[in-house]
């Protein structure tokens, strides 16, 4: 779960919201835990597709990440040293590396700033940049996003959500990050505009060396942008790996009923359909055990009360589930593990 | 008195409002957001220039022309266009004076109620938590509280005087900048450019006045505008209790209170004052209420 | 719901006891009621006894206590000028007060509620026109001249109502129906804006679209919703009603509390003023508590 | 599938009056609706998918909407000839709608059972013990478990998916003819949207409810529709079977969506629609997707092309349809 060349580490983090109740006198009553104990290397220059349902903890992850959220436990290390252990310069300097492209194009520029103070603000308090640098760089990067330079007197009611999209890729550019968040960076677009902006961040990534964290909850998108997947489930990872042995291969119960969810490309598509029972269970009473059980379509009697841990069952290919391997004592019938990717929805494991 | 609406809470992607003069508003905008600006303008143009433009001196009684009728009566002199009072006093100099009352008891109570209100409001939506709830239940208890039995009781123990009046002014207009600015900011914090700031260390004070209060100032502007109105008809209601501006300053209140004994003898003595906080309220809140509907963009792409 | 209920009655008593306390000190600690009583050139002799009669040589945490124990049992002090005790003057008083306050009430609600419905739902027709025209006039409109001008024309001119005093039924339609004009622009503006954004929701849609009249729609399905708003008002309103009492009653000459208020003021009655101001408050937080108790009953969300 | 359609929709057009100008926001549109069938509308924001299926309702918002030309017919007979009384009993009658959004959809203010109840009530003229029994029946149609509890829930109560179902039943209780699922499954997770897709189709089998469903994702038509009408600026410029549309895509927007969407499955490359739609206000002469094309001809921008038939119940607007590779 280490490879050498990681940028981003996260391990074994865990992101707890205290619920406090009572009036005057007031109780810590429960948490809510938006992330219990996740564990993931990100590698340079490569893209890790985050995925998961809402309320997964996806979300939390990348405020931990980019140092809004202070985990609970766990350490968070950008190229060696504790993002949460960072102070002066360094924390600058992390600042300017580690960027961000939010979902919602609308929100996430300031109605009453114009584009080139919008695109210029993380260079701000960059002493590197002099006035005219900041104003050269403002043009390149419009033209990068390809906007004219026009733009940038202009503020952001006048664009289109897909063009603001390009401005908010621009902003996280600007200081020549190297690792750029991506929280869900096309799902509030047109379909029309989507392909653009995915082409797009595939371009910049291989043209300036980027490393993307993509946050989503589209499968078909996850795997175009993504070289490695996790996927999350009630603020845990239960499977990661390379995408196409992912999406090849899914491991998981639970990737499995998500990919089988997503929608087909074609009507006649060969599918099996996994259709799960109930929702996603609230992060404040997270099940024993496993915590997919409960809508599990393979459930064992030992799932809910022993938790899986993550373990790699294909060299590069790790998935938290007691149908693989033996992390815990519990019976396990390894060769499942190939069943599962190609039976229906009826489990044999019942 | 006007009520603010909340506004609705959320994006902010309102147009910006320029302040034009009059002349560009009508011609932008039409004769709606015109007519009042054009009442306003001349309130302070006869405010500010009062001793220039008034005819008469505001206090100077003459014993001789007391209850003389408007002009355009029988009885009426051209020397006393809206007639005089029972001192003999002039009653469109008292109105101009009147005017530069207002308007000084209206801008100075702004800028302190409203700068109190808006920094508290600012402060309690951002931060949030424990000081949110006690500055919000501080507000609570000021809004629950009527003013003018406030300004009652402080005219009661102090003399009556401009201080009391703003002091009385300021502490009712605050917990409504408090609240609106609150409500506003609360809208504008989760949005991502915010965010935005907050990852790049992005100093509080400087998220505050570059992110947060920009996108409050066209609430602030409407407000602004209602609460000039609100604070006219309390200091003349204040004046007309006689716990307001005291006498023989030319409050329009006052001059209705002046008027009101003498309605078989001079209807005139009231009706003027009287009209003329009418007519200044009203053009302040129709002006706030289009801003407010040009602002909002939920009715302006509707 | 009986916690939320019991939450709320604390917060009421909080408020009630910082109220009584900030008028208290502003009366007892600013204004030295001794000044007010006796005239400036008075001796020291003097000073000192009317001092030690009124109890105000004792410190003010005691004199605060003597008076919220003698307000419990109902004794407000008495009356500097008067010399009579407060409470006599202010129960004497209330009825008349209650009377206006009621009466015009029942007069905004009745005109309000259901012209700001209707302008909600015609929005753009002549209906609507009329009502915020009516709205921003009622807002803009000086109460106290407002009076004074019908005075001047229905009694002074047409002789058709009597400008002022209580006893029939005549002497009430005056005063109450300005005092119902200055309440009803701000509740029928509420009640317009909450009903236009409940009218625009899905499930205003959905109830359209479930082949709902359109009537149900209106007073079913949108009113409930806006009435929450509207309700919350409510208690805003009665600040109105207190405040514009006030004037009213010193406009018509109605014998209520308000004018004994102002009457005080002019005689600097200080155990007067702040005896009213106190219940005034003490009436307008029971509202309030109202409100909030109604208020859980009308949304469903809050279940405590 | 009967030959009659259910519903017809002849050369519809709906416009809005802004201060922007005169916004065309259906503009032509023809289609119709058997028995059985369900018909998947597709198209981006703004494209008129969602103000179609309002002007079948007759719920176009007053008072700056109009439907300003067209015939709808349900049964042969012409909704937009009804009083509005009469269109009163259609609607939630014979044609019943389904929402975007199942967190407002609900009114807050009142029972799960109430609200159900209610269309019920209206349309059927049931009561007491009856009508208790059939909003049940609704809510069990729409496997909500314990209906005989939740009928006493508010909305606030319940989960996103379950609120979803409670509008189903809504829809569903009073046995329509037509369903117009407007976007129904946008703001649900993966596999919650997965339940009620299929919910949907499990009940539109047993049922043999005609069902339009508006959305902007090719696969959830892919999964559920007999056929497609693909919506471009005020207009369909595509219809035909869910087969057709997606084995031989004729109108280069189609042809464009389909290639520019990811697969789960992996594609290297996608190919990108360049540019915005058109502004609804003013609209290109001549074909509306010319300026975007790259297959886009003089001709193209000059007039709007004719409708095209490519096979059997296959047409598409194109003045080259059939010849693009």
């Amino acid at each position: 779960m280490t490879p050498s060349n990681a940028l981003v580490q996260l391990t074994d983090v865990q992101k707890h919201f205290p619920i406090h109740q009572g009036f005057i006198i007031r109780k810590e009553t429960g948490a809510v835990k938006a992330v219990d104990g996740v564990t993931i290397a990100i590698e340079r220059g490569k893209t890790f597709g985050l995925v998961g349902e809402s309320g997964c903890g996806k979300t939390t992850m990348a405020k931990l990440i980019l140092r809004i959220e202070t985990p609970t436990a766990g350490t968070i290390t950008f190229d060696g040293k504790d993002v949460h252990k960072l102070k002066g310069s360094e924390l600058r300097a992390y600042r300017e590396t580690v960027q961000v492209v939010f979902q919602d194009p609308y929100s996430s520029l300031n109605p009453r700033m114009r584009i080139k103070e919008i695109i210029e603000e993380p260079l701000r308090t960059d002493p590197k940049f002099t006035k005219e640098q900041r104003k050269a760089r403002i043009e390149e990067l419009l033209k990068v996003i390809g906007l004219r330079p026009g733009s940038a007197t202009r503020y952001p009611h006048q664009f289109s959500g897909g063009q603001r999209q390009r401005i908010a890729i621009a902003r996280a550019l600007a200081p020549s990050p190297s690792f750029i968040v991506l929280d869900e960076p096309v799902s509030s677009l047109d379909v029309s505009i989507r392909a653009q902006l995915m082409n797009l961040l595939k371009d910049l990534q291989r043209e300036f060396h980027l490393t993307f964290l993509l946050i989503s909850h589209d499968l078909a998108g996850v795997r175009y942008l993504a070289d490695t997947i996790g996927v999350m489930y009630l603020g845990k990872i239960v499977e990661s790996g390379g995408s196409p042995a992912v999406y090849g291969k899914p491991l998981h119960p639970y990737t499995h009923a998500l990919l089988s969810n997503a929608m087909p490309s074609h009507p006649n598509a060969p599918r099996t359909e996994v259709i799960l029972t109930g929702e996603v269970p609230s992060p404040i009473n997270i099940p024993t055990g496993c915590r997919f059980h409960p809508r599990c379509p393979k459930v064992m009697p030992h799932c809910s009360k022993i938790e899986p841990q993550l373990q790699e069952a294909e060299p590069g290919h790790w998935v938290a589930c007691h149908l693989y391997g033996d992390t815990n004592g519990a019976p396990t019938p390894k060769e499942t593990a190939h069943a599962t990717a190609t039976s229906t929805a009826a489990g044999n494991a019942r | 008195m006007a009520i603010a609406e909340q506004p609705a809470a959320g994006r902010v992607a309102r147009p910006r409002f320029s302040a034009g003069g009059v002349f560009r508003t009508v011609r932008h905008y039409g004769i709606i957001p015109g007519i009042p600006l054009f009442v306003l303008v001349t309130l302070i143009f006869v405010g500010a220039f009062a001793p220039l433009i008034s005819p008469h001196e505001p206090n100077k009684q003459s014993l001789l022309d007391s209850n003389v009728a408007p002009a355009w009566t029988a009885e009426g002199t051209s020397n006393n266009l809206l007639g005089t009072d029972r001192f003999g006093r002039d009653q469109l100099t008292r109105i101009f004076y009147g005017a530069r009352i207002s308007l000084i008891v209206s801008f100075v109570t702004i800028a302190i109620g409203g700068a109190i209100g808006t920094l508290v409001g600012l402060t309690a939506g951002y931060f949030g938590g424990w000081l949110d709830s006690l500055l919000m239940r501080i507000v609570d208890v000021f809004l629950a509280f009527p003013g003018l039995l406030l300004a009652i009781v402080l005219a009661t123990v102090f003399e009556p005087s401009f201080t009391i009046v703003i002091l009385v002014a300021s502490l009712l207009i605050w917990p409504r900048f408090a609240r609106l600015v609150r409500g506003d900011t609360l809208g504008i914090k989760p949005n991502d450019f915010v965010t935005y700031a907050r990852i790049t260390g992005t100093p509080t004070p400087r998220i505050l006045m570059k992110h947060i209060f920009p996108n409050v100032i066209p609430t602030l502007l409407v407000l602004c505008t209602w609460e000039v109105g609100a604070i006219i008809l309390l200091e003349s209601s204040l004046s007309f209790l006689g716990a307001g501006i005291p006498p023989p300053n030319p409050s329009w209140g006052t001059m209705v209170l002046d008027g009101r004994g003498q309605l078989e003898e001079g209807w005139w003595i009231s009706l003027f004052p009287g009209l003329a906080i009418m007519t200044t309220v009203l053009s302040l809140n129709l002006l706030g209420d289009w801003m407010r509907d040009y602002l909002d963009p939920k009715l302006r792409h509707a | 719901m009986s916690r939320y209920i019991l939450a709320r009655f604390l917060q009421a008593l909080i408020s009630l006891l910082a109220v009584t306390i900030g008028v208290f000190l502003i009366v007892r600690t600013i204004g030295d009621p001794v000044n007010v009583i006796l005239p400036i050139d008075a001796s020291r002799e003097q000073v000192e006894q009317v001092r030690q009669s009124l109890g105000l040589d004792k410190p003010v945490l005691t004199q605060y206590k003597d008076y919220m124990f003698d307000m419990m049992q109902g004794d407000l002090g008495l009356s500097y000028t008067k010399r009579q005790p407060v409470m006599d003057l202010v129960s004497e008083r209330v009825p008349a007060t209650l009377q206006l306050g009621l009466v015009s009430l029942a007069i905004t609600f009745f005109i309000a509620i259901p012209l700001g419905v209707y302008a909600a739902a015609r929005k753009g027709s002549w209906v609507d026109w009329v009502s915020r025209i009516f709205a921003v006039l009622g807002q803009s409109i000086p109460v106290f001249w407002l009076g004074i001008i019908l005075i001047q024309l229905f009694a002074v001119q047409w002789g058709l109502l009597p400008a002022g005093g209580r006893g029939e039924w005549k002497q009430l339609v005056l005063p109450s129906v300005t005092l119902g004009i200055f309440l009803i622009s701000g509740l029928m503006r509420l009640t317009r804006s909450a009903m236009l954004e409940v009218l625009g929701s899905d499930y205003v849609k959905m109830a359209r679209a479930k082949g709902v009249a359109e009537q149900i729609v209106l007073w079913k399905h949108a009113f409930r919703n806006a009435a929450i708003p509207v309700l919350t008002f409510s208690a805003l309103l009665l600040v109105g009603v207190l405040s514009g009492a006030v004037i009213v009653e010193t406009v018509f000459a109605w014998p209520g509390l308000g004018r004994l208020v102002v009457e005080s003021i002019r005689s600097r009655d200080l155990n007067v003023v702040q005896g009213v101001i106190v219940l005034f408050a003490g009436f307008y937080i029971l509202a309030n508590l109202c409100v909030d108790i109604l208020y859980a009953y009308v949304n469903p969300r809050i279940r405590f | 599938m009967d030959s009659k359609p259910v519903l017809q929709v002849k050369d519809l057009k709906v416009q809005f009056a802004t201060r922007h100008g005169l916004i065309k926001a259906v503009d032509g549109v023809t289609f119709d609706l058997h028995r059985g069938e369900s018909l998947g509308i597709v198209g981006e924001s703004g494209s008129g998918k969602s103000m179609t299926s309002l002007a079948v309702m007759r719920l176009v918002p007053p008072p700056n909407g109009r439907i300003v030309a067209g015939e709808i017919f349900l049964n042969g007979e012409n909704l937009l000839k009804k009083s509005n009384s009469e269109m009163r009993d259609i609607r939630g009658g014979k044609i019943a709608m389904i929402f975007q959004d199942p967190m407002s959809s609900l009114n807050p203010a009142f029972t799960i059972g109430n609200q159900v109840g209610e269309a019920v009530a209206l349309h059927q003229h049931l009561r007491g013990n009856e009508l208790r029994k059939k909003v049940i029946n609704a809510l069990s149609l729409v496997k909500i478990p314990a209906p005989e509890t939740r009928v006493k829930s508010f909305p606030h109560q319940m989960s996103g998916g379950m609120r979803q179902r409670v509008v189903g039943a809504i829809a569903l209780s009073c046995e329509p003819e037509v369903l117009i699922a407007d976007e129904p499954t946008t703001s649900l997770d993966v596999t919650v949207q997965a339940q009620y897709l299929r919910l949907l189709k499990e009940i539109q089998e047993e049922k043999q409810v005609a069902i339009i469903l508006i959305t902007h994702d090719l696969g959830i038509v892919a999964r559920l529709c007999h056929r497609v009408a693909v919506m471009y600026a005020g207009r369909i410029v595509e219809i035909g079977s869910t087969e057709q549309i997606f084995d031989k895509p004729s109108h280069p927007y189609t042809i464009a969506l389909l290639r520019s969407t990811p697969k789960l499955e992996g594609v290297s490359r996608l190919d990108s629609i360049e540019g915005e739609p058109p502004d609804p206000s003013n609209l290109p002469d001549g074909c509306r997707f010319a300026p975007r094309c790259k297959w886009a001809k003089d001709k193209c921008r000059e007039a709007y092309p004719p409708r095209v038939q490519i096979s059997d119940g296959h047409w598409a607007d194109c003045w080259f349809a059939g010849d693009l590779k």
